[in-house]
């Protein structure tokens, strides 16, 4: 994708990353962390927060470096090409924002350990499958107790605390949560890509004062924006991801000989590829598209176009990954080959935010919504 | 004589050539032409409509200013599209300023420059290109057109299919071989003009097209004379200046317009149907939104490459091959929310929907094969991807 | 499809048709009707009753042949791969099964006319777009007046008589309205194949009560088999035509020849023709199997068997044809070739009595409901 | 000694043969082994079965009855694979009596009957397979193991993968090449038999698949010797005899029994998810529906059509194809429609559901690689509709 290009900042961030994780990172080490119980591991947590990883959204007063999204999602593109089971998205993207959305004194002593990687901050707000964009929370924040069950929750570990999504006097509120916090019970459940899902109880669970971070038309606002970042930042990595799986795949197709020529020379495999060649360029440049329409504060646009972009990557990452293991024949169904790490993580991100099926008629429906809107 | 004497535009601000051309075309554009049901603009119509933009200084975007056009770099020339595509206006095809002109300005001699730019610039002269012929369709190099030279004349006998509005055009340029021992079938070929189409020799044979529409046409070359000065460019590189014509503008047969327009007919035929609350059908219509959107993504980010001279020929052909399967896509989507109305003739019996999905469906048929077909592109991708296949 | 072979009867009957077909019917044929009124004409209409084929499911009493469902649809096939224009379908296979339900006086005096292809009958029942089976019509007949409107009315002509859908005494009623009766009101619309698709309008149209010939529980039993059979005759129609465009475009790309081989022999549009003739196979498949569930009376499995079938043809036929045209290239798009006959054919036969999208979800919402019903 | 010495059910009627199996296996089937989320029996389960089986009459149907098998006719074999189906009985590969039984009875010595055959019977000898090699998968005629007379003894090298069951079997008939020769890489290729996994200069290396199992193995001859009787047919005719094991019954591959299987998952899926009233993914649904509803019927017709005698290659290719696509597209939407516990190792955490959607997911993938890819298929198909390409 030559035509496409990063500006001064991306490209340096980019550098910088990707000599660590070619330094640092290797198929052999996302095996390792399959085993692992959280699926990660907390050592390159730090590693990364040391290069600034976590902290690149975070706000300085935060301890992070405050940038924009936009200069950010290389690292998410990296992450993805990769497969760094280190949860970026969740954490350094999504729990960022809400963070830096919450700006005051408790905010800061949440982020410090994010920032450095002592710990990893999670957001806990979904409760049923498929999602667009915030809803009301059945968890319920009364007299200082929180109850109620969260889904989905990603980036559990025991280094993990949460910021938790509830009603509290009627309004949306986000509370911070120890993960280590009496009468909160979890049950992850091993992902595809080794990763955890989590269901999270709340059986009273004490909620500081200090400790509500946000509330009402607030929440809400650093929600949206914290599902948004995520969602495009979770484009960005899918098709990182996309990419590698389709440049090995390529690599593969041009080594690999039957009936005397590589299996890249036949007319049918060629035209397959271009056509995901094409959807990696669609998916591309819908969220790309969609970032700018968030950039430029065109919200209402920015909602579509994030939905249509998370449709077209989730069905983006799925094709290529597929056929990737079809083209590898054989050796792409073994355990052994790395082709079978990027279907598997494409199987964990694809339906996280929701999948395509739901996303592509959300994306029509607020279009929609909007146009009426507008035709008032 | 070739000099724009109107304003220079290129020196405007983007947006104050934008607000420009928007408040001209909202004063002059002729409602009758306006979201066309006819696509495009044929003969009389067009010329009138050139001799309009003329007029108005707003005739030949991309040529530069001494020789009449309007200078403008590709951003603005997107925006000149883009305003176009805004007030709803029809389609024209303008050969003469898109392909002719641009190459006898980049490859013309100047006695050619005189003669040819003036006519175009005033819509007096259409043009048309013949390049396909019957057995030259997709393989272009394998073209059988010949031209002998006899004294200072070329003597062409040949045929030449699909050429666009020959019916309308007043002259033709086409591809011919003029070497006929060549060692290779793109050698050997030249660039060549005729200066009326009804020369004798000339005949243009009308074929009309699944739509009812006699828009293009065989045309045959019985010993029909031209001067040598005729040539464009050098004898028997006419492969050269054929691949020269595809500059930076081949990026608009990549716009989403097509695409947009019928998305928006689908939208109005879905409501007119009352299925626009039937899930079922709403999520066929969600699926060409989502297609539409990311095309257009596409095409807005291909373009800024363009713009920024790093647009490569995979890039090209990705954005033309989804820009004619997406407008196809959705032509079907169309038919397919339509059911029973989707085959009427000239438009279905439901009030107050006059628009021909059926012409739609079936405009949208070739766009897969004019211009590259798919199977072209998917060629040059491939080749961009894996390399060359090995010769067996 | 050599592996599928008739029986005795259908073969009889197959090349008898194909004898005729060879020598009176030809596309110049298919474009002049195109051009005629009705689009379709009188005369051949008669000469197809000569060989038996407008009575051949006609009961004995009614005139015809009364050969059962699977020995009359080789004609529908036949009828689709020669694109033959007279309503076959809707007057020889529906409205025949309406009068064979009737089996009365005046279904005779009706059937007559059919079987001697002096006339065409037509059933008028449909009130909107999509169908799954006979719904309540808002067409009424009170105090022998038929008041309302019928929509897409097929084989509407100067020789075309009525069976029209009303509600009469709060029953279901199927009464017989002449052609050229007072106070009936058609708009018939041209159809890419040249054919009308009518809208009726009545307005107190006189219904003698002979003419009533069914009511209650017949007439809904006889509807919904015309309807079924119809569905499945339209099914073997649309196979036929595809088959022919698709060995139609067979022939063109082995004889096309692009960068000195047959375009036959680039793998791409090698695979794309196999995936197709798959489609095929499937159609053929699943409408047989329908039939089957319908000869052997099971009715449930026969209601979810033909939405599949019509769901899958639908979207086959066209799935072909437009395919066909891609690979004839510029050929294709010209009216002069015969391949956009087939496509314009099509397009016209695929939504008919419901399109892919509707019966896809009609056929499974019938199959739960069913299970629904089984598990009770 | 091989004959048969059970009731002989050919000559039972279609519905008293069905009637029948069914009893016995209502009676009969382990419990455990129903509606398997494990997928197929290895090893000693496998033994187990084979020798349920056999004690009761019902094993190897298609074999003829002095060999021992149950001599069924082709509509009987396919009511027997029916009923294990409608129990939900766990797939066995049973190597040794679908294709090396069959190939022994058809082209085996006297001596090779009488030493293979009871022991497949009775289940104490579990077969494998060595046709695919590294470099030669889907073309198999590029095979490079290598057998060398070395006087009564063949001497084999070389390497075989994606040996099935290989880590659970105790004898591999497998393709070497004994004539280095030869013209054409189809020729001088022989079918031989390795009596004993165990032996010496025999390695079997498991390969763990992407769903976690090491069903299958690459396995290594070295020197590994064995005498000329193992030989199957004729020495140099390997590959008409591996041709020929694609009798009827590779109609079984073919065979929509993944498909709904898959099916039922996702409909007890959608369920669970409270899905079954959402139009947007009930569609995803009705598709799968559909698509398995044709499956099925192609299939019947096709059965019909191998009974009667008329299946060619082109429609055993065609149903191979369709089933396993079809299999891997329900898959595709069992995931799809499982949303966020779609990539759940085990199973979802769903209350209720045990099954591992993730499993059905992974094990389709290869579907359309193993027994002739979906790619071969499509040039099986395209010879029959085109004719062979030109040589280039």
């Amino acid at each position: 994708m030559v035509w496409r290009h990063d500006n001064e900042m991306q490209r340096m961030l980019r550098d910088s990353i990707e000599a660590h994780v070619s330094a640092n990172h290797s198929t052999d080490r996302v095996r390792e962390c399959r085993e692992m119980r959280a699926g990660f591991d907390p050592q390159e947590w730090r590693a990364m927060a040391d290069l600034g990883w976590t902290g690149v959204l975070l706000s300085e007063e935060n301890g992070g470096t405050g940038l924009p999204l936009s200069e950010a999602l290389p690292l998410a593109e990296v992450v993805g090409r990769n497969l760094i089971p280190e949860p970026f998205v969740a954490s350094a993207i999504m729990a960022a924002t809400v963070l830096n959305a919450a700006d005051n004194k408790v905010s800061q002593v949440i982020a410090e350990p994010l920032a450095d990687g002592s710990r990893v901050i999670t957001l806990a707000f979904q409760e049923q499958t498929g999602m667009k964009g915030a809803t009301v929370p059945s968890v319920t924040c009364k007299n200082g107790k929180l109850v109620g069950n969260k889904l989905f929750v990603p980036a559990w570990s025991d280094i993990t605390d949460l910021l938790v999504t509830c009603i509290l006097d009627g309004d949306l509120a986000i509370v911070f949560i120890p993960g280590n916090a009496e009468g909160l019970a979890a049950s992850p459940a091993k992902m595809s890509d080794g990763s955890l899902m989590t269901t999270l109880e709340f059986s009273g669970v004490a909620v500081e004062p200090e400790n509500i971070l946000l509330q009402g038309q607030p929440a809400l606002d650093a929600l949206n924006l914290a599902i948004a970042n995520g969602t495009l930042a979770l484009c960005a990595q899918m098709e990182g991801l996309a990419t590698a799986a389709f440049e090995i795949t390529v690599d593969y197709m041009k080594s690999r000989v039957q009936f005397n020529q590589p299996i890249s020379d036949f007319q049918a495999n060629r035209f397959t590829m271009v056509d995901l060649n094409g959807e990696i360029e669609l998916g591309g440049a819908s969220w790309r598209q969609a970032l700018l329409n968030l950039d430029e504060n065109r919200f209402e646009a920015a909602r579509v176009s994030i939905s249509a972009a998370k449709a077209r990557c989730s069905e983006m990452v799925l094709a290529v990954t597929k056929a990737s293991i079809q083209y590898h024949g054989g050796i792409g169904f073994t355990e052994e080959a790395d082709i079978g790490l990027y279907l598997k993580a494409a199987l964990r991100l694809s339906p996280w935010l929701g999948g395509a099926v739901y996303h592509r008629m959300a994306a029509y429906d607020m279009y929609r919504e909007g146009q009426v809107d507008a035709g008032k | 004589m070739l000099e724009n004497n109107h304003e220079d535009m290129s020196i405007l601000s983007d947006d104050a050539f934008r607000m420009k051309f928007r408040d001209w075309l909202e004063t002059t554009y002729p409602d009758e032409w306006k979201n066309p049901v006819v696509f495009r603009l044929h003969g009389a119509e067009e010329t009138r409509w050139l001799r309009m933009l003329c007029d108005g200084g707003f005739r030949c975007p991309s040529w530069p200013r001494e020789y009449g056009g309007m200078g403008l770099g590709l951003r603005k020339q997107l925006i000149y599209h883009e305003e176009l595509e805004r007030i709803g206006a029809a389609r024209n095809v303008d050969t003469g300023a898109t392909l002719l002109g641009a190459t006898i300005i980049r490859h013309g001699t100047d006695a050619q420059k005189q003669k040819y730019l003036p006519e175009v610039l005033n819509g007096d002269c259409l043009w048309c290109q013949g390049f396909s012929e019957p057995n030259a369709g997709s393989d272009l190099a394998s073209l059988k057109t010949t031209a002998v030279l006899d004294g200072d004349e070329y003597v062409i006998n040949g045929t030449k299919i699909w050429t666009t509005m020959a019916p309308f055009s007043h002259k033709i340029f086409l591809l011919a071989r003029t070497d006929m021992n060549a060692p290779r079938p793109q050698q050997g070929i030249s660039m060549l003009i005729v200066d009326d189409m009804k020369q004798e020799g000339m005949t243009v044979s009308s074929i009309t097209n699944l739509n009812g529409e006699a828009e293009f046409a065989q045309v045959f070359f019985d010993d029909v004379r031209i001067p040598v000065t005729n040539v464009i460019y050098e004898v028997n590189k006419g492969w050269d200046v054929a691949k020269a014509m595809l500059g930076d503008e081949r990026i608009f047969i990549g716009s989403p317009t097509l695409a947009n327009q019928t998305f928006a007919v689908l939208e109005e035929l879905i409501s007119k149907m009352g299925k626009d609350t039937d899930t079922i059908f709403k999520a066929e219509v969600a699926k060409a939104f989502c297609d539409l959107n990311d095309l257009r993504a596409l095409f807005a980010q291909v373009c800024d490459a363009a713009i920024r001279g790093v647009a490569d020929g995979k890039t090209y052909s990705t954005i033309k091959m989804q820009a004619s399967e997406t407008f196809k896509r959705i032509s079907d989507t169309l038919i397919n929310v339509a059911q029973e109305y989707g085959p009427s003739v000239g438009h279905p019996d439901l009030d107050g929907f006059e628009k021909d999905i059926l012409a739609f469906f079936l405009i949208a048929r070739p766009s897969t094969i004019y211009g590259g077909a798919s199977e072209i592109q998917k060629t040059i991708i491939a080749r961009d991807i894996f390399g060359p296949p090995a010769k067996r």
